[in-house]
């Protein structure tokens, strides 16, 4: 029961602090868009690409994406590792 | 050399991944060119590290931009605001990238030996150095979104290594409780980081800070930051997962998370202090931040009392040490924005919370090795299992008394140093805070003694007559740590006027972290 | 098409829920599958192709079939 | 599995792969990308695992071999990433060179694949990694349930 509880406080401070900031946002679609608009102005030229959503994935943010690939492939690795042993004894 | 020191911020993240990636392949060639490049690889790393730290507290602020024309043009040409990613190393972050270099470069050699005979090596590497290259990248960093990255990236491999062990059932319990824990604190941060991208379209820290209205939105994104990072590092009330993990996971292992959990410390440091600076109501803020430490004091100390497992005790005692930490950055916390107060004890207060950062690391790894190396030898955790280890262990017994004296804050070893500080200051601050964590000390040391008492000394067993001491390299490794703890605790000084007080000086200084990424607007 | 911008979100919040309710954990997965298709077409109609393709890959294959090889190991119900 | 489901899936796979190869090469042009065309191609082999059963497939396709080109394929990125290093990490140094160097004009365009500099290539190495850590985790898992062929 203590527990129960425990878990319907966290939920409700979530709801409550996602449905506050729902309302405290700025309209949808009005954002003051200040680094946005540099990179729909000058992502053609600088990155070379007309998929601009790819310039940001691999030029502008690169990096961010270099670390969603390592998160992948740490994922893989753990998932590989902790599969092993038992792998392993099943197979002999 | 000047071009090296120029590139080394992204070099130290860039040549752990790229080495991290490289373990596969060559591991499945030879093991032993993989064990050498490993170590190169890091050691290279560690003096890039000292390196950069160097050039950043004798010169200033070090910036790199990733893709743009020159590493110091944060802001393009027809831009007001940073497009793209920039690592920002300042005092603080330097001083963790010193912390994170050590503990890894120990942790790899003490594991080359320990796990010598364990299967799925080159996996465990690899998430090793992944795991390194995320706490660099986590303190590196100046981009909100990339520290969320580099945190799951920690996380991640971070859970998988506690699970390493897997003929054991509590190590895979240990590892999936970490990514619970990791994942609704991950979602957590992506979603306040959400918010204050809907509110002014930006992910830099520093051109944050600069814009930064302290609205009713940043407020909730405020909470919802602290809380995570609270979860992260193990703060009282979300410490549950912390003994559990940090008990099963391979004897390095331990090491390396504690490192992590002060990775997230960094990162509430750096929202507290460099994001919201200013802005903040710092007293409110501030005794948050004292009153999770004093918690974390208690049921850490009182926890730990109550333990018969050698690793699970230590846990708890880190948590009461990152109790200290909490209470020394709090109080900084709360009198930021009075100059009279932070010159006569706030700085001070910074000062010992940061130099136990460092010291933390330190005495809790060497703990957690040693622990691992009786768990090596004698294949238990069971307190009531030892007994007269230190006859045939001489070496590992005193190296253990040794980590749990600097712990509990005698007089020559570095806890000492750094405990002092922080009473110090405290005490000008509220004396009860300093009463509270003297009695934790001494309980903190009657809960070592009793450890140490109990498993080294007495009748030698006969079961344990012919256990030997661990292999060199663990013996090593361990030694490099309490060189460490004495040296700390000798030349307190030297340290505190070569990384510590610029560490400090950047967490409060706002303006020139801000200054690095917007200097270029007139 | 206004409609569909009404009826997609509340198709989504009825499978959510179903998920979460539903003892029989085949079923869930495979509702979570209808899920992330729908998801899927959310993102296209808010102009977002990109995460829509990497969603109806990731969310609706390989999760679905990760999670019913996890079943199959396990239990099936609840 | 019955006959029909593995005919129908020796079929499909191609065009899947097909489908996958030209999200990931177009990356830069339309929507799409590594992320997306290396997870279309995984979801190919996770149909070929379920229609012929992980036993079969282990015939030819190991983990190992899979883990060693998702390390390739993080290696490309990460290479190309270090080739900027004369001027910056991850720099776009192959903006107006040989190699995919066309810069598109600017505004709405057909598009052209010789563009994008370091884009395409990043595009590979993601794709390649996506595919093949992914197909990894589903085949080690479904050979860690249990070998035999899926009944339902």
């Amino acid at each position: 029961m203590r527990q129960f509880f425990g878990w319907l406080s966290l939920v409700v401070l979530m709801v409550f602090l996602v449905i506050g900031a729902l309302f405290i946002m700025r309209p949808f679609g009005e954002p003051p868009s200040v680094m946005d608009d540099y990179i729909i102005d000058n992502a053609q030229e600088e990155a070379a690409s007309n998929n601009v959503v790819a310039a940001v994935l691999f030029d502008y943010r690169g990096f961010d994406t270099l670390g969603e690939a390592t998160v992948l492939f740490a994922a893989v690795t753990g998932a590989l590792l902790v599969l092993r042993a038992s792998h392993k004894k099943e197979e002999t | 050399m000047s071009t090296l020191i120029a590139h080394s911020s992204i070099l130290i993240i860039a040549v752990t991944l790229a080495t991290a990636f490289l373990t596969p392949l060559v591991g499945i060639a030879s093991k032993r060119a993989r064990n050498t490049l490993i170590v190169l690889a890091l050691a290279f790393v560690a003096f890039l590290v000292v390196a950069l730290a160097r050039d950043v507290m004798l010169n200033q602020i070090h910036v790199y931009t990733l893709g743009a024309a020159a590493p110091d043009l944060t802001i393009p040409g027809g831009a007001i605001v940073p497009v793209r990613i920039i690592l920002e190393v300042d005092g603080l972050s330097a001083f963790m990238g010193i912390v994170i270099a050590i503990v890894s470069l120990v942790a790899v050699i003490y594991s080359m030996s320990a796990l010598k005979t364990e299967t799925g090596q080159n996996g465990f590497y690899t998430l090793l150095l992944l795991m390194a290259a995320g706490m660099f990248g986590m303190v590196f960093t100046g981009d909100l979104f990339n520290l969320f990255v580099f945190l799951e990236i920690t996380s991640i491999s971070g859970a998988a290594l506690i699970a390493f062990r897997t003929k054991f059932a509590d190590s895979q319990e240990g590892g999936f409780k970490y990514i619970v824990v990791s994942a609704v604190a991950s979602l957590m941060i992506l979603f306040a980081i959400g918010l204050l991208y809907s509110q002014y379209n930006l992910l830099n820290i520093g051109a944050l800070a600069a814009t930064m209205e302290y609205t009713m939105l940043d407020r909730i994104a405020l909470v919802i930051l602290m809380s995570a990072f609270v979860m992260k590092l193990g703060g009282v009330p979300l410490h549950m997962w912390l003994s559990d993990t940090y008990s099963v996971a391979p004897a390095s292992i331990p090491a390396l998370l504690i490192v992590a959990s002060q990775a997230s410390l960094y990162a509430l440091l750096r929202t507290s202090f460099t994001l919201y600076g200013v802005t903040l109501d710092q007293s409110v803020a501030g005794w948050i931040i004292i009153i999770v430490g004093l918690l974390s004091m208690f049921v850490g100390v009182t926890m730990a009392i109550l333990q018969t497992d050698i690793t699970r005790l230590i846990a708890y005692n880190c948590v009461c040490e990152s109790g200290f930490m909490l209470v020394g950055l709090g109080v900084g916390l709360a009198v930021l924005a009075d100059p009279g107060a932070l010159d006569a004890f706030g700085t001070m207060a910074m000062n010992g919370a940061v130099f136990h950062m460092i010291n933390h690391a330190l005495f809790e790894g060497l703990l957690f090795l040693v622990a691992g190396a009786i768990f090596y030898r004698i294949g238990t955790r069971d307190l009531n299992q030892m007994c007269g280890l230190g006859h045939t262990m001489k070496l590992t017994s005193v190296l253990f008394l040794l980590g749990a004296l600097a712990s509990a804050g005698i007089p020559p070893f570095n806890g000492f140093a750094s405990k002092i500080l922080i009473y110090e200051s405290v005490y000008q601050f509220n004396p009860i805070l300093t009463m509270i964590g003297i009695l934790v000390s001494i309980l903190t040391l009657a809960v070592f003694m009793k450890v140490f008492f109990s498993a080294f000394t007495g009748a030698s067993l006969p079961r344990y007559r012919d256990v030997r001491e661990v292999p060199r390299p663990m013996v090593a490794a361990m030694i490099v740590l309490a060189a460490g703890i004495i040296f700390f605790g000798l030349f307190p000084g030297l340290v505190l006027d070569w990384i510590v007080q610029p560490a400090t000086d950047a967490l409060v200084n706002q303006g020139a972290y801000i200054d690095a990424i917007m200097g270029a607007v007139p | 098409m206004g409609a569909l911008y009404i009826i997609l979100p509340l198709a989504l919040i009825a499978c959510a829920v179903f998920v979460a309710v539903c003892r029989d954990l085949l079923y869930a997965v495979v509702v979570l599958a209808v899920l992330s298709l729908l998801l899927a077409f959310q993102f296209y109609l808010l102009k977002a192709p990109d995460v829509a393709i990497a969603e109806a890959g990731i969310g609706a294959a390989v999760t679905t079939a990760i999670f019913i090889i996890c079943i199959r190991a396990t239990e099936r119900r609840e | 599995m019955s006959k029909i489901v593995r005919t129908v899936a020796n079929q499909l796979i191609l065009f899947v792969v097909i489908f996958g190869l030209y999200v990931i090469i177009q990356g830069h042009v339309t929507p799409g990308g590594g992320f997306q065309g290396g997870a279309i191609i995984a979801s190919g082999a996770v149909l070929l695992i379920v229609a012929s059963g992980s036993q079969e497939i282990k015939t030819w396709l190991r983990e190992r071999r899979l883990s060693v080109v998702e390390s390739s394929g993080a290696l490309l990125f990460i290479l190309l990433a270090f080739a900027g290093i004369g001027t910056v990490f991850f720099f776009n140094f192959l903006v107006g060179s040989r190699l995919f160097g066309g810069i598109p004009s600017v505004g709405p365009n057909p598009g052209d694949v010789w563009t994008g500099g370091v884009i395409p290539l990043m595009n590979l190495g993601v794709g390649l990694k996506v595919m093949a850590g992914l197909s990894a985790v589903v085949l080690a898992l479904a050979l860690f349930s249990g070998g035999e062929e899926l009944e339902e």
